[in-house]
């Protein structure tokens, strides 16, 4: 309390000085300071230092600032035109894969975030706490579950079984499989966003939706879906980004039968040994993801959805 | 007509609305007031179908449209707080109701914002938090008024405009109220909108409706005390019945001279005697029919007229005089002085607890 | 005031809604389920053919010494991260969303730019940058590479609620002579409350989960997700999915509590 | 005198300077604490799962009144990568697959160890197949061209070894069928490929009759690609972990799974289904021996115990069988001495002498580089 | 005392505030009348410092504030829109500005409740969205008084009360600016409460303060036409000047029946008469100083007084009488009719454009 006191004491004090320095102790910038601080330092570095990787010739294990090359650059994009190698495939399978995921997830997600925004109001905590507690488990043990969830003589056939189904088509090894990973792993980061969102909508809103005439569908895409729209938005780059580094998740269940950019860059860096392909590889796949979400958020201004209150 | 029975509606413990029982018929322009907190707004949700009633029915041309959805009722509430869709223009706000009804926008925008006084070319495509309060209430008017309903539900829809623009308003509802054969329910704390404008008043307190019948009447022959208050600004005297013969009463009190007889049509005992600020004056002497004595306390300029404050000398009582300013003028009033302050027999309204 | 409901159609809606969260929620917990069956399975990869019942691999879960230590590391890596990605990344969000200042598109992009990163290739190049500047490799270097890659997940979470507070409201509170603590305590935390919850739990959930940038920063300490994924690379038994489910028994005696207290509520 | 264990007392050079050679006091001294052990430090060893075992390490810890963190990782390069990073200042020992030792002397990662010193503790207790005098090389490197060289200086001690090829279900698929590695080529058979590339490499150039520790022809290369193409083609699916190469056999999703060893599919028979067993067919297989180096950089006075301890045949034992882990054979005799019946069956050990002798020794490709693009490509043909 | 100097703000092109310049004496009740949007919250945002001004100064006692943050003002704004805070109880609202201040809460919430007509049993532990409309805007002026201010800004702070409410607290306000030396800046559309309670008053215009002075003195001589109508219910003539002599002046009209001569204090040249509607009469014949002859079109009752609303029978022009309910008894006039709107001399306000 005392240590508050001195604080409110020191920031007021400070906020009616004029040296500058002592105006980044007050809002904002006493706010964005760590943030900013700690990504400059230990976010830009290690970017820098996987740039200046993808130029290293060879399978350089160091950095030699003397030597430098666009082979790896050349290697992927030469591939990518000619339609050899294995970089064109991936890079449409990636995309592929997060769009879908992207998708699955949004269309499962939105009534659900909508059901306990707006529908559940008894037990809703033990219907959110039930969403979010298999998260305390890790991602690959739980799409191992999946797996034995789904395996021959797996929990699925004890549970057909009961029903005298015994013949069906395997389950695993598909290209499915790996969007039911995907979906299952990232829906969380879909789910959560978008029920936040609504959660902020005020109940006069849609009532005077409803009061001039809004059927549901109406009441859907012209309220409910533009004001969730920052929900939506963070809830899909969230899917698309980390779907497109999904790695684990898309391998157990797909039996590798998608080959996506993340489990071929982690090959890179690991079995192949080939840290500057790589990286020149990850550089790619930042500039896909950066183009993407700069264009996402550029587009659709979130402080715009926002002004809500008055002047 | 729009009908009511015994409407309710409890929050918890506290009865918000308390089996009201109303008529609105087709076309007619409702007004309900009554204080702060006493269940316009409650009733108001209950008929445009926000608020589900803890009791009674409510039902439209005989038809039991209780449980009926808001969006599937012909009634548009413009609702206290507006309500605007903070993610669209004033433009869009607009074209909402009709895009909603399958009609087509075209110009419709611009003639609604002109109804309300906004200029189409300034505001139209504004964002709403770019309005002031009176011009958002304007839109949110507006809105409702494109919707197009059979009846239309207007919770204070003036409040937040100045004078000459509350007129015109009102001016531009009652006239759209006859052309457009639109049933108004209204709920306003503007005394004025509710006496010139509607043809049948409630008055609502603590849930219940306690008077109903056109303006006039209720400003005429209040049924208690606290409606003939509500009404306009009054004088209150706790008076004795001394004489009743069912047609006429004759009463009198230890705060005024003279006694009273007239005629009531109230059924319980009169208890005081109420008469308006404006219809007192304020004099040296006593010449009129009724008048109590005075102190002259404050004095008051209001335009055209003067208030002029006084306590009674033998009473705690206060006492106000609304008195036209050339009479004011006439007669020789000054704070500190003396007076009578009184009145014609038949100014006197006689009302019940 | 809000619409509410009563007819029958108006029920089975409201039962749709309640049924679909219901498998929405069976979705999430199958694998769970399927990790509960194969943890008291006696043999070691798991069949239904063959099962047999046995609690030997709890036991295996709760003598070893390895998984207590990378359940103490995860926990010595998680609570902090939550706790600082929380500050840091609501303090972003407070500052994106409720000022206006000089560069502040460029700060959004900057706090958002790790989200995009590949776990893997910030783990890598954190793992490289960490020797550069000599930070080293353990419990703080994990703990501050994990704040790089969630304090901005926690920002973009808690702003979604900053974004639909009402400014007025804000003002209103300096009107009154609220000081900056003051107003943040008073006013814009608790209005802001289930967003800046919601990113705590994502970001408790994240670190948690973390495995790349753990792997390149902890140096030689273990946590739960190294140890399983070392597991399952490399000598697996069904004492993975015994763990798994203590986790999940642990964090059901929250659902367990949470449904309590609102039975007695609704019971009042 | 400094006969004290652990030798906090004397020659503490080595364990300061970054890369100095580690030398060991004489008379099993190593095998006992001292006064100066009793210190309460902890060592940091980068290794494989099954030696972080509670069997394996709670005696060390209790003898030694210390702590041991084990870092548990699941790929050389990927170790190799940490070390390199920067992480050697955290760790004091390493065991990777043998190949990787000239590659970290060459990185100047490891420190060399003096043998003479080291041997009671070491090559004293191994079976013959793993003396320096019958020419088991693969701790000794050539510090000119780092290579293995018996004459060469010795960076690492053996510590669990095992063989790569492929597994089978031995009920589905008859010992007909898998005499060959063609079995995997073959459509009668549902096959899953572990996505391991450089051991799947190779065992495929053993498949194609080629050395795949050389530099290969232009005409090598193609074959190998064909191969590898005609694998995945033939494959039912990929598989990226242990676990799920394991479940896949049990679950009899798969009857082969491509590649396996003794180090994986060893948990499935330890489990009790001796049908799955990773057989050595005609074309043989790749030896791999877990060496254990001592880390450039600060060590605790406690690290040499810990390398004698882990090295003495009765631990070697529990290594072999923790209580938590895979199970692989050891080369320590006590250990070859003591395994039950139920461990040389599951272990094979038996076998192992048959095996060793039709196998190639893991030293690394040294043109892998040209084979990583194939695995790449063939992967995107699933 | 409180001083802007060329105030001024704009958002985009639009000027919302232009280049004011007002003062307010330590105590003074002031108060800040306009038609909506004409700039009246954004002047007040600036004064309380939530809104950083295009251009200008903002002094109190002499002291420049223009950059003091709003909580370090000795001013209290009670916003248009409430900005209840959503989270907290009444009582918690209400508490909230006497801890900021560091002072002891004791008591002082249920003395404020009772204040603002609010029933502290009742209301003091509800939630705000537990409240009517009219509640809300009373807790939130309750809120602002409990911070104590030297500078109260009320930003309409009475709109969604009914008429009696509204009175009391209009009362109360006045009470406090004078018990508690508090100066008040007021921006009502009431222009009852503008022209009882103040001791100044600004009329501002698209951005513009376009008069000052004390509110008897704009009403009676507002300097144009657009305040003329503004302040009260008004009828307008244009008028030729057909004689000046510096202190008074003759106008006549085609409109109106006799010219009229009175004193002026506009330089201007007067462009038309102003007459206020409760000036006027109407009445079968001609019997006052001017008139003007027109059709009866409607009567309406208003409680006491009665709105004869007519039509100029030479031009297109409305009119309004707001008579004496009595008076138009005792006059024979019904719609249809013709008779004539008429008014004395003195009456006639004499204005520019
Ligand atoms: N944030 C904004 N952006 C753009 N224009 C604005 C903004 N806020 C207000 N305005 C405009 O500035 C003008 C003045 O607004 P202000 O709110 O001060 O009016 P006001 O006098 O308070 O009106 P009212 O009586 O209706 O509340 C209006 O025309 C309004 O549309
Ligand atoms: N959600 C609620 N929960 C509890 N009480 C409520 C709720 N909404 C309204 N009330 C109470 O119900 C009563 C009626 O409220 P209502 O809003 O209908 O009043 P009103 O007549 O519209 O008042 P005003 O003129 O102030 O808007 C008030 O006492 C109010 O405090
Ligand atoms: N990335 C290659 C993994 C090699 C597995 N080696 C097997 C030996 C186990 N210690
Ligand atoms: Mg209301
Ligand atoms: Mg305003």
């Amino acid at each position: 309390m005392s240590a508050l006191d001195t604080l409110r004491g020191r920031m007021d004090a400070v906020a009616t000085s004029d040296n500058p320095l002592a105006t980044l102790v007050t809002p904002p910038y006493v706010l964005l300071l760590p943030l900013a601080v700690l990504l400059l330092v230990m976010f830009v570095g290690p970017m820098v230092a996987i740039v200046l990787f993808s130029v290293q010739p060879g399978n350089a294990i160091s950095l030699n600032p003397g030597t430098w090359t666009v082979e790896h650059y050349a290697e992927i994009l030469g591939g990518m035109a000619s339609g050899e190698g294995v970089y064109g495939d991936v890079l449409v399978n990636t995309a592929a894969v997060s769009a879908v995921t992207t998708v699955v997830t949004l269309v499962l997600s939105y009534p659900a975030a909508y059901a306990l925004a707006r529908k559940i109001k008894r037990y809703k905590t033990v219907f959110l706490l039930v969403l979010i507690i298999p998260l305390f488990t890790s991602v690959n043990i739980r799409v191992f579950g999946w797996a034995l969830f789904l395996v021959n003589n797996g929990v699925l056939e004890s549970v057909v079984s009961l029903f005298g189904v015994s013949n069906y088509p395997t389950m695993m090894y598909q290209r499915w499989t790996i969007i039911l990973g995907t979906t299952y792993v990232y829906m969380p980061f879909m789910l959560f966003p978008i029920y936040l969102s609504l959660l902020s909508i005020e109940d006069e809103t849609i009532a005077a939706a409803q009061d001039l005439g809004a059927n549901r569908w109406t009441l859907f895409r012209r309220i409910v879906l533009p004001l969730s729209k920052p929900g939506v938005i963070i809830g899909s780059l969230f899917v698309f980004i980390l779907s497109l580094g999904a790695d684990v998740e898309a391998q157990i269940l797909g039996g590798g039968s998608i080959f996506t950019m993340a489990s071929n860059i982690n090959y890179s860096f690991g079995y192949s040994q080939n840290w500057p392909l790589g990286s020149a590889q990850a550089v790619g796949l930042l500039i896909i993801t950066v183009v993407c979400g700069v264009i996402i958020l550029r587009t659709i201004n979130l402080k715009e959805i926002a002004s809500r209150g008055d002047a | 007509m729009l009908q009511a029975t015994d409407l309710r509606k409890e929050y918890g413990s506290l009865v918000a609305v308390d089996d009201v029982d109303l008529e609105i018929e087709t076309g007619e322009f409702a007004t309900i007031v009554g204080p702060s907190g006493s269940g316009k707004s409650t009733l108001l949700h209950m008929l445009a179908g926000h608020l589900e009633p803890s009791g009674g029915t409510i039902t439209l041309d005989g038809e039991d449209i209780t449980d009926t959805k808001p969006q599937e009722r012909p009634t548009s509430l413009v609702f206290q707080s507006w309500a605007l869709f903070p993610h669209m223009t004033v433009r869009e706000n607009i074209e909402f109701p009709i895009r909603t009804t399958g009609r087509s926008v075209d110009g419709q925008v611009e003639t609604l914002l002109e109804q309300v006084q906004l200029d189409p070319e300034v505001q139209a495509d504004k964002q709403v938090s770019e309005l002031s309060g009176g011009q958002r209430q304007r839109v949110a008017l507006a809105r409702s008024l494109a919707y197009d309903p059979d009846i239309l539900l207007l919770d204070e829809p003036l409040a937040s405009l100045d004078y000459v623009l509350q007129k015109q308003l009102q001016r531009e509802l009652a006239d759209l109220n006859v052309e457009l054969d639109m049933t108004f329910v209204y709920v306003t704390h503007s005394l004025e909108a509710a006496l010139v404008m509607s043809d049948k008043l409630f008055v609502i307190d603590e849930g219940d409706l306690i008077q109903t019948g056109p303006p006039e009447e209720i400003y005429r022959e209040p049924n208690n005390k606290f409606i003939a208050e509500f009404m306009g600004d009054a004088n209150v005297f706790a008076v004795d019945v001394v004489d009743s013969d069912g047609e006429t009463v004759t009463v009198d009190s230890g705060e005024f001279e003279g006694s009273v007889t007239v005629s009531t049509p109230i059924d319980d005992a009169p208890e005081y005697l109420v008469v308006r600020h404006d219809d007192c004056v304020v004099e040296p002497t006593l010449r009129r029919a009724v008048g109590a004595p005075v102190h002259v306390d404050n004095v008051l300029v209001r335009g055209n007229t003067v208030l002029v404050e006084c306590s009674s000398t033998t009473t705690d009582d206060d006492y106000v005089a609304e008195v036209d300013y050339d009479h004011f003028e006439s007669v020789d009033i000054a704070v500190g002085d003396t007076a009578y302050i009184q009145w014609e027999t038949e100014k006197s309204i006689l009302v019940p607890e | 005031m809000s619409a509410e409901s009563s007819t029958l159609t108006d029920r089975l809606g409201a039962g749709a809604w309640y049924g679909y969260v219901a498998l929405v929620a069976l979705f999430f917990l199958t694998p769970l389920f399927s990790l509960v069956i194969a943890s008291f399975y006696d043999g070691r990869f798991f069949s239904i053919v063959d099962y047999e019942f046995s609690l030997d691999w709890y036991r295996a879960a709760l003598a070893s010494g390895s998984i207590r230590s990378a359940f103490l590391n995860t926990v010595r890596i998680s609570v902090p991260v939550t706790i600082l990605s929380t500050i840091i990344g609501t303090g972003g969000a407070i500052a994106y969303t409720r000022y206006e200042f000089p560069w502040q598109e460029q700060f959004k992009l900057l706090a958002l730019l790790p989200i995009f990163f590949p776990l893997i290739l910030l783990g890598l190049g954190m793992s490289m940058w960490s020797s550069v500047i000599g930070l080293g490799y353990g419990i703080v270097p994990s703990i501050i590479g994990e704040l790089v890659w969630i304090s901005p997940i926690v920002m973009f979470v808690v702003s979604i609620t900053a974004l639909g507070v009402d400014p007025n409201i804000e003002e209103a509170a300096r009107d009154l002579g609220a000081d900056t603590v003051t107003l943040y305590r008073e006013v814009t935390l608790p209005l802001i409350k289930d967003g800046v919850v919601s990113g705590a739990i994502f970001a408790f959930v994240l670190s948690w989960n973390n495995y790349y940038i753990v792997s390149y920063l902890s140096g030689p300490q273990s946590t739960i997700t190294t140890w399983i994924h070392g597991r399952m690379t490399q000598g697996f038994t069904p004492v993975v999915p015994a763990v798994a489910s203590l986790i999940f028994y642990v964090s059901l005696l929250l659902v367990v509590a949470a449904f309590v207290v609102e039975f007695r509520d609704d019971g009042e | 005198l400094g006969g004290g264990g652990g030798g906090g007392s004397e020659g503490n050079s080595w364990r300061t300077q970054e890369l100095a050679t580690v030398p060991a006091p004489g008379d099993a001294a190593l095998y006992e604490p001292t006064d100066q052990d009793q210190t309460g430090e902890t060592i940091n060893h980068l290794t494989w799962t099954g030696y972080d075992a509670s069997n394996v390490q709670g005696p060390f810890r209790e003898q030694f009144d210390c702590q041991t963190q084990l870092d548990l990782f699941t790929s050389n390069p990927k170790a190799f990568n940490r070390l390199q990073s920067g992480e050697w200042q955290q760790f004091h020992q390493a065991t990777f697959d043998m190949a990787w030792i000239p590659r970290l002397a060459e990185a100047g990662l490891i420190r060399p160890i003096d043998y003479e010193d080291w041997k009671p503790y070491t090559f004293d207790q191994y079976i013959d197949l793993f003396k320096k005098e019958n020419g088991y090389k693969y701790a000794f490197v050539n510090e000119d061209d780092y290579t293995f060289d018996i004459d060469g200086t010795m960076y690492g001690a053996p510590q669990r070894f095992g063989w790569a090829s492929f597994v089978v279900n031995t009920d589905n698929v008859s010992e007909d069928a898998y005499s060959s590695y063609d079995a995997a080529w073959s459509d009668e058979f549902e096959v899953g490929i572990y996505d391991l590339m450089f051991w799947g490499i190779q065992i495929i150039m053993l498949r194609e009759g080629i050395d795949p520790f050389k530099e290969h022809t232009e005409a090598e290369v193609e074959q190998v690609r064909q191969a590898t193409f005609d694998l995945f083609d033939n494959a039912k699916t990929l598989l990226p972990d242990f676990a799920s190469m394991n479940q896949a056999m049990k679950s009899g999703e798969i009857d082969i799974g491509f590649i396996s060893g003794n180090w994986i599919n060893g948990t499935l028979r330890r489990g009790g289904n001796m049908q799955f067993e990773a057989v050595v067919p005609e074309e043989g297989s790749v030896i791999w021996v877990e060496t254990t180096a001592f880390v450039k950089g600060d060590q605790p006075t406690v690290s040499d115990n810990y390398l004698a301890y882990m090295q003495r045949g009765e631990n070697a034992l529990k290594l072999s069988w923790p209580t938590s882990g895979g199970t692989n054979v050891v080369p320590h005799q006590t250990a070859w001495e003591n395994y039950n019946d139920r461990q040389r069956e599951v272990l094979r050990v038996d076998e192992v002498r048959d095996i060793i002798d039709r196998s190639v020794f893991y030293t690394g490709i040294p043109d892998l580089d040209k084979f990583e693009p194939i695995w790449r490509e063939a992967k995107s043909r699933l």
